[in-house]
């Protein structure tokens, strides 16, 4: 198997859906030069500027647009640039594209792939640092990924392109360059809703998605050494999520530990935890930011991040 | 207006019958909102059928429709079925959008209908969406669809108004924007609201060849349409500004107590019906054929009305349906 | 003390405020002619067209415009019709609003409630009838109000308008007609992030918020004949809320139940529940819409409702 | 360019300076940034400091400022600390913004700079909105303030260009509107993908009066930017769109490969900075003078970053002040 970026993985996903299904294309900022993380990179090249459209500063028309392109058949692929600008195009996606399939009684489909990259990278502060997973799993008619791993960003992305119902597919900016091993083929899917072990264990579930999963596969590694054995869940995609898949494990752990990045208050990490404390009783516990905006500098800005020693610490207490 | 005996009878007549058809069933779901019949808000768009019949009678069936929340009339002129859209203003089983959508969300895709939106100006983006789409397709297939999107003189002050005429300028898509001008947004008189020239000025500042309309002359706006839609059809966006009047309230529910009574009678002297009735009349049709066709649209629009009030409620479950394939089970569980 | 309905009680909030604050001034559509749900009725007669405007249909301009009027002093209350229509807003509510006080490291201060009427309202389809109060309370830098009753609407709408901080204010449009004692006078606040007792009871702990409080208190009057006793606590204030009340009344009653008209999916039900379960591992469960959008027909629109019987069965389950 | 004898050097030199001054910080802050010293990303605007002097210049201490994220230049010419700034480039401690903001959301309120914006076309309705709250007040005291907003080419793109001059227009605030137009957004040609006639016939169809300059010409725009905040301080909402360029990359971290080295060579002849100064030698300005405001500039600059260098972090728990006042406590508790 190949090793591969984040960022390479998801191009070649693209690039191979695009061979596939003609209907298939991408629009957004800057793509034809690649996009600003490269994730489009020599896609321009082989595709042409129509298919790997170049768009205005125009978030609402990009979004907007793509549930008209998407309502007469075809497949965009929506580029956000930054998680933060979507919020420049929410109508168009909360109450268009989510709710037309429903409100005109499943005459409309809008299969649709929005890829709006999260999290904190390096002194971007309050406008291009937000986590906003949760918002979307609370929306009827969206589903909603974010893949840890290259691996999984090809897989998922592929799925997500096949999906007829419109995806946010949000990807970890400090991800882009994380390589891996990445399965060839074209028709090496992940199906959505599928959770992924991590790394298997006895003691403490701890459930996880994007960045986080590498945190707490280090936390866990340092927990081993200690006789203490994690399981940790990569939960790839938040809607729908796979709460069999969770619910065995806390079953077999007997206690939760739900980790993101996202300001903790109103994630999904109180989805996950109420529902498992519904269900099973178990102790829970999350970690997530604290309910503050992301700061510039490296010190304040480290404020916001949940590190390995969080995690490690949490799951002492608990196991 | 430009009458006279060498008028098209034929085609005027068709708009007529149209316009006739529209005006009962707005009086028909004005009637159904205020007897509680039709549960949701309806806004009716008595007074400005000129536009919906002069506009939509040059589509073909293909082509595609984009509306906002006064809808009803550009339906029924794209070609929707009366009795289906009443039963979807009631909410009954057996309406356009299986009673989920209503009258702010009526769509129907088989004739090319592509919603009503409740949100105003969100249906520009959606329509340039479309038209990029037709466009991209075009490579591929022999497909010359054109788009239309409807709006009103509210929505060219949001922001979607600009992105999408630029949009749609930028890409040269097949694509009609037309600003159905009625004076008001809800009770407020839009102008005093909206700085500058006017939408055609604004339109032509994104790139638009644009014109200005009499939107209750039906001959004025079908000669427009027509030419507007040949040009945009092979890729060059246009944009109509119709100035009619809303004749009723902003919905169903609303006396229109921020106008005089002498403004709104004088404006019922340019209803664009008695307009286009009279039209028909000097160039020689029949009043009986006339009568006719209006009373055949009050018949048909009673008759969807007493059918829409015996259809039954859509089945529960049909809640839970059409919102994710990969979660339906998901869904019923929660 | 008189009567008011809830929508009168926000008017006389208001006036008073506006009275005593020449700083205080209203934006919104159709304004002047008192709102579309009364809400504003007479103010424009009594303050003038400058301090209740009335402005084009740019959600956007106003929140953002709001934004910038708060920063050099004034307190703009923002009016966006239905909470469905702030979504063509999020970047100025979001990403400026919220932010501005933080990203300036305090120079700025913005002092703005935004109303935004939510809830179910007969057939007014997806668009007309969200409730995203969980959505705001994810969001640092916002208050996140909704109150239940017309003495609370006036009070904490006065507190609201008085707050420094932006303040997202949602009202029930369902509420708007009830009435209910309201106390006279200028100083009848009502603190930000206090709950109320509803009801005292002994058995289950029932929070709720806005218009689902009056469906609890009805549920609560059936159960209290069949001899099982809840205690209704009415939350008010969404962020900050009040932890110390409503884990005082679960220590007591040993079991809580969250009910809230939003989706249950990533609603701010989960938020209280995980919370309860995580800081006393007491049995915790939310009642909530489904993950569907809300339909027209009666029927289909009634799916996505919580009654008072499923809130009866739901404590009976638990009690 | 209107030069001659009869300009009026004093003036100019101040813009000379004060165009230096922002070069030189440019400059040190795309050092800062290649050093890893400015942790974020750093957007400088060399070849557009005719605009921020310019316009700047004209503007007294109370006047208030909106800018982009490429906003170091606006700031400085309204008169904030170049050390307080670039310690917030480097995230420290003494930052104008506490560390909180960086160069993306520059400001300081003490001179009326209400901050630079990471969202493309925000600021526009935020400037819309300061000089409504201005307006409000006007009623009450003797408020003269006029508020100033510059975005760059591809803000004209987004809605908010409509909505907030729109906005601005129908209320008659005190607002002046600075497209300063450089070419480029991010790595693609603006113009490309900006249908009509241009930004100035896009805000004359709201209702402004616009007008186009040479951005890089400092005597045309000190004479528009003159004119046209007198007028907007009147209340008649004005707009420039000032054609400038960008000589170096989108950020200090792009190198431009999507432009021909000649071309960038060729614009580097119209540098404005270097424009102003041929302009005052000839206007009888000593090059010693004019040499030494250089060199005052570049040693300012150096001791700024060397004094950003060596200044402390800030303290951690400032990361949770300026939240909320309601929730200090349980902010922190989370
Ligand atoms: C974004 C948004 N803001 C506000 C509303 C509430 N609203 C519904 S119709 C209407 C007036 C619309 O005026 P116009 O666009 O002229 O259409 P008309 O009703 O006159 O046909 C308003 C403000 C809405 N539906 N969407
Ligand atoms: C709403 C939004 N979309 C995208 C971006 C990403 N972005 C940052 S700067 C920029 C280019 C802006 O171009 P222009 O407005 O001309 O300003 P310039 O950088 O040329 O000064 C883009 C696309 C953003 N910050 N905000
Ligand atoms: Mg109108
Ligand atoms: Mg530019």
């Amino acid at each position: 198997m190949p090793e591969l970026t984040y960022a390479e993985a998801a191009r070649i996903a693209i690039a191979e859906e695009m061979r596939r299904d003609p209907d298939v294309w991408a629009l957004g900022e800057d793509l034809g030069r690649g996009g600003v993380f490269g994730q489009y990179a020599g896609l321009a090249e082989e595709f042409g500027p129509e298919r790997i459209c170049d768009t205005p500063i125009s978030e609402a028309s990009i979004m907007g647009a793509s549930v008209g392109a998407a309502m007469v058949g075809t497949r965009p692929i929506v580029e956000m640039r930054f998680s933060d600008f979507a919020l420049c195009a929410v109508d168009e996606l909360v109450n268009q594209a989510a709710k037309a399939r429903y409100m005109f009684g499943g005459q409309a489909r809008v299969p649709m792939v929005i890829r709006e990259p999260i999290g904190i990278w390096r002194s971007s502060a309050a406008q291009h640092s937000q986590s906003l997973e949760a918002w979307y799993t609370h929306i009827p008619g969206l589903v909603v990924v974010a893949p840890a791993t290259p691996a999984d960003n090809k897989g998922l992305l592929k799925s997500a392109i096949r999906c007829d119902d419109p995806v946010v597919y949000m990807e970890h900016k400090n991800l882009w360059g994380l390589a891996g091993e990445v399965p060839e083929g074209d028709e090496r899917t992940i199906p959505l809703g599928a959770a992924r072990v991590e790394r298997a264990g006895t003691d403490v579930t701890v459930v996880s998605w994007s960045r986080m999963v590498q945190t707490c596969a280090r936390a866990a590694a340092t927990l081993e050494e200690e006789g203490i054995s994690p399981e940790v869940i990569d939960l790839r995609t938040l809607w729908p999520w796979d709460r069999e898949r969770v619910m065995e494990s806390v079953a077999r752990t007997g206690r939760l530990l739900v980790v993101h990045e996202a300001v903790a208050v109103g994630g999904f990490g109180a989805e996950v935890a109420a529902t498992v404390a519904e269900e099973l009783g178990a102790p829970v516990r999350r970690l997530g930011a604290p309910r503050i905006p992301i700061a510039y500098a490296p010190p304040l800005e480290d404020q916001a991040r949940v590190t390995d020693e969080m995690i490690a610490a949490a799951v002492r207490e608990m196991a | 207006m430009t009458a006279g005996r060498n008028l098209d009878t034929d085609r005027f007549f068709a708009h007529y019958a149209t316009m006739q058809r529209i005006r009962a069933f707005e009086r028909a779901a004005i009637r159904a909102a205020r007897e509680g019949l039709a549960t949701g808000a309806i806004h009716a768009s008595i007074g400005q059928e000129a536009v919906a019949a002069g506009v939509c009678g040059n589509l073909v069936r293909s082509d595609l429709l984009l509306s906002n929340h006064r809808g009803h009339g550009h339906t029924l002129a794209k070609g929707a079925d009366a009795g289906a859209m009443m039963r979807e203003l009631f909410g009954r089983e057996g309406g356009v959008c299986g009673g989920k959508g209503g009258s702010m969300h009526i769509a129907d895709f088989g004739v090319g209908m592509l919603g009503a939106n409740g949100v105003v100006g969100a249906n520009i983006l959606i329509a340039a969406g479309a038209a990029h789409g037709v466009h991209m397709r075009r490579s591929r297939s022999a497909d010359d669809r054109v788009v239309v999107c409807i709006f009103g003189d509210g929505a060219v002050n949001r922001g979607p108004f600009l992105e999408g005429l630029n949009w749609a300028a930028v890409y040269r898509l097949p694509v009609l924007f037309v600003c159905e001008d009625n004076g008001f947004a809800a009770t407020t008189r839009t102008e005093a609201l909206t700085a500058g020239p006017g939408p055609k000025a604004r339109a032509e500042s994104l790139g638009l060849v644009a014109a200005e309309v009499d939107g209750n002359d039906i001959v004025a706006v079908d000669a427009l349409a027509r030419d507007f839609i040949a040009a945009a059809r092979a890729g060059e966006p246009r944009f109509i500004h119709a100035k009619t009047w809303r004749l009723e309230g902003h919905t169903a529910a609303d006396k229109g107590a921020y106008r005089e009574a002498a403004e709104v009678e004088a404006r019922w002297a340019d209803d664009p019906v008695a307009r286009c009735e009279a039209l028909l009349e000097q160039a020689g049709v029949e009043s009986r054929r006339l009568a006719g066709a209006r009373d055949a649209a009050v018949r048909e629009m009673e008759a969807v009305f007493d059918e829409a009030r015996a259809a039954d409620w859509p089945a529960v479950e049909r809640a839970f349906e059409d919102v994710l394939d990969t979660t339906a089970a998901r869904n019923a569980a929660d």
